[in-house]
């Protein structure tokens, strides 16, 4: 089995592989932390038009020394910048479109994701809770719902698992799964191992995997 | 009709101790500081809070809590707060925490005259425990309750001194709904300009909300996160 | 008993006693007919905000000639003006404002109101249907619902029942009638009769209204 | 991501028979007018339309009417409409009446993902007939479901090539909602701009709503009632 690589590598590669999920004329919501790095990878020739659950359609890159804005901030706080054509909008209006199903795609990160696509990403019990923000209403809301997250914990525990064991943020809402390791679609029938990693084999994924891996008759490398 | 109050500390007056309040922001964007400061000043007591955050440890709504101002907060995210970690677990502050987007939308209904509503956000989670659940078109949904609060207290860029209101960027987020959910709205404004000076289209909150209003004394607009790009 | 005289006088009186209701501040939604005139009679020093349901708030009067604009007219679709401090918003946001309770007074015409304070405004069986617009929000959600009416139908039969007849346009909603004949307020325990136009004696407003009035111990002469 | 297109008639070219489409205007005010006509020569049949007049006799959905394209009409007001009083007598077409604020707040429960919703109106009216009430904190409310359509047309002042729209004035009205409850939503506007030139603060309908958009061909901007005060 190939060495796991340093966190930013793993990262690279799992933001890169959700990047290519994008189609022109996308509408996006991406998550605080590794999601958001995906602005960064967006193919030529596409266009996608991110929203940010605090009340903005059309986040652009970070601002330059000096432009920053107190008023102009994403979802993770964080000042931003903004693309020609960005609207503003109260955040009952913001979780309108969320819930109401006009995102196409949310990318999020995960604690535990199951079989059956529910997922668990904002409470660890015993711990401080900090609360979900708007990640339930994004998994419940999002046309598309795709996990970004490392195949396991720092103890090479699986985050994969059968049945989640944490508070769940939803249930039966995750689509896709993009590891380090792999690309994982949750379909009626379990999880479908789509893609791995160069270097690997669908039996290295499965051994760092809980839940059982259906492995597609088409399984591919994944590109990075 | 007379709703321009000289300042902040005129502005909140006749806050009681035990009141539920909401107050506007996004974490420290967009929030009425200048109102937050003068609420401190006047050290009204046992306060149920109703924002997304709890500001951040010294500033915001933190400020209210380290006065020990607060007994109930509800609200979506509250990660920035050590102060209020420790009195969670000492058990000196009951804290609810409500999906972001299920939040603005209970306050939404809660001044728009719906009690209550069905939506899909945490149902099968600890968040729809205790609540009626419901099929609808073959989806479950969860029913929710309409908030409203004793005071609203908003920030906006500009307002004129008939209360119709105007934010700017990010910083309108929960501001216009809690502006029609408090039974005395009062709102802080950047700007405050006569009648007439603003354009009715581009009106954000009408002033049939807003029972108050003042230009703020000091705006410091703390920037949470300084992310930068080079340029 | 006097004579009825003419509908231009009765509208009159009706209109001039509603708009003595009016005080400071209030922000008013004036129903399609009669109550529209009541703008014409706001009392000096009486600054009032009139709401249209079509979305608008600070309704003007009609305007001159050349100044008509199709995208500014109220809820009885008539050109109509702005006031310095007008706002726009969508019909949702109206109806909001409406049901959420932020409209102080709401005027609205009846065929038949009872002694419960229903009342019945929007339909007679057997004829075509106009449909009731935004009749049972304003009288649900008003703080303040006034009924501009005539006290008896051009036949002369009583339009203040026991029970109304028609179909309602709402249950337990109406605050106070105000006629050509009377000013009624409606009580839990009924219908009190407060005030009677110069003339009358509350014999005569009884004889013309089907449902008992309790008389005031202040009855007063209606000013007009 | 191309969503202008050349005109009214390209705009509706798959609109299908038995359709359910959202029109927005308040009777003759702010209705998408080019695209009322060009549904018109396409001839779509027994459509299900979701508006809140239907025009008047001969102008706005009045064409539709005319032409026997509609087979149920939901709204809450149809007094201008001599013809659809004979057609609702013989029996040639459903006509659902709905309070107007209810009507509003369903197109926006559509949008919004909120399936259904508790409101005061119409409670012990013919309205809330066969319909679930409930008691929330002593008052009764009746449940009334969200509203979603197949296509919603809408009109706005001003809209930029990727769809952002501004209304003018009580040319708002139902539009707003409307667009956010069509699965295709399709805008007409009296001024198509680039993509920049209108300010994201004064934005009513952001671009995620928005498919189609297009400048419209011919504004007649009819006035219903024109009422006027001596100079």
């Amino acid at each position: 089995m190939n060495k796991p690589g340093k966190d930013v590598d793993k990262r690279e590669r799992i933001v890169k592989r959700i990047a290519r999920e994008l189609r022109d004329g996308f509408y996006v919501n991406l998550g605080i932390g590794m999601p958001t790095l995906i602005a960064n990878h967006v193919p030529r020739g596409i266009e996608v038009t991110l929203q940010s659950e605090n009340g903005m359609l059309g986040i652009g890159p970070y601002p330059v020394e000096g432009q920053e804005d107190p008023d102009l901030i994403n979802a993770g706080k964080e000042t931003v910048s903004e693309m020609p054509g960005t609207s503003y909008f109260s955040s009952a209006d913001s979780f309108a479109m969320i819930r109401g199903g006009h995102i196409d795609l949310s990318v999020l990160g995960a604690m535990e994701v199951d079989e059956s696509g529910s997922l668990a990403n904002w409470m660890i019990p015993g711990k401080m809770v900090k609360g979900m923000g708007g990640a339930m209403d994004l998994v419940a809301g999002a046309r598309r719902v795709v996990v970004a997250m490392e195949h396991t914990t720092r103890e090479g525990a699986p985050k994969i698992l059968k049945k989640c064991t944490l508070p769940l943020t939803g249930v039966n809402v995750v689509d896709t799964i993009a590891t380090e390791m792999a690309y994982v679609r949750v379909t009626k029938d379990g999880l479908v191992l789509e893609e791995v990693a160069p270097g690997l084999t669908a039996e290295d994924v499965q051994r760092a995997t809980e839940a059982r891996l259906i492995v597609s008759p088409h399984l591919r490398v994944m590109e990075s | 009709m007379k709703k321009v109050v000289a300042n902040a500390d005129e502005a909140v007056r006749d806050v009681f101790d035990g009141a539920t309040i909401m107050i506007g922001g996004f974490g420290l964007c967009g929030m009425p500081e200048n109102l937050i400061r003068a609420l401190v000043r006047k050290g009204t007591k046992n306060l149920r809070t109703i924002s997304n955050n709890v500001g951040v440890d010294g500033a915001g709504n933190g400020l209210l809590l380290a006065a020990g101002q607060i007994v109930h907060h509800i609200g979506s995210y509250v990660g920035e707060n050590k102060l209020l970690e420790e009195m969670v677990l000492k058990g000196t502050i009951r804290l609810d925490l409500v999906p972001q987007g299920t939040f603005a939308e209970r306050i939404r209904a809660g001044g728009a005259g719906i009690p209550a509503f069905f939506t899909p956000t945490g149902v099968g989670t600890m968040v729809a425990e205790g609540k009626e659940t419901r099929e609808f078109d073959g989806r479950t949904y969860v029913m929710e309750r309409g908030l409203t609060a004793d005071f609203a207290l908003v920030k906006a860029w500009k307002g004129d001194r008939e209360g119709n209101l105007i934010y700017r960027k990010t910083a309108r987020n929960f501001n216009p709904m809690m502006a029609t959910a408090g039974k005395i709205t009062i709102a802080e404004v950047e700007h405050l300009v006569d009648v007439g000076e603003l354009d009715g289209d581009q009106i954000h909150t009408p002033s049939i909300y807003v029972k108050r209003i003042f230009q703020g004394e000091l705006f410091e607009r703390r920037i949470e996160r300084r992310t930068l790009r080079k340029a």
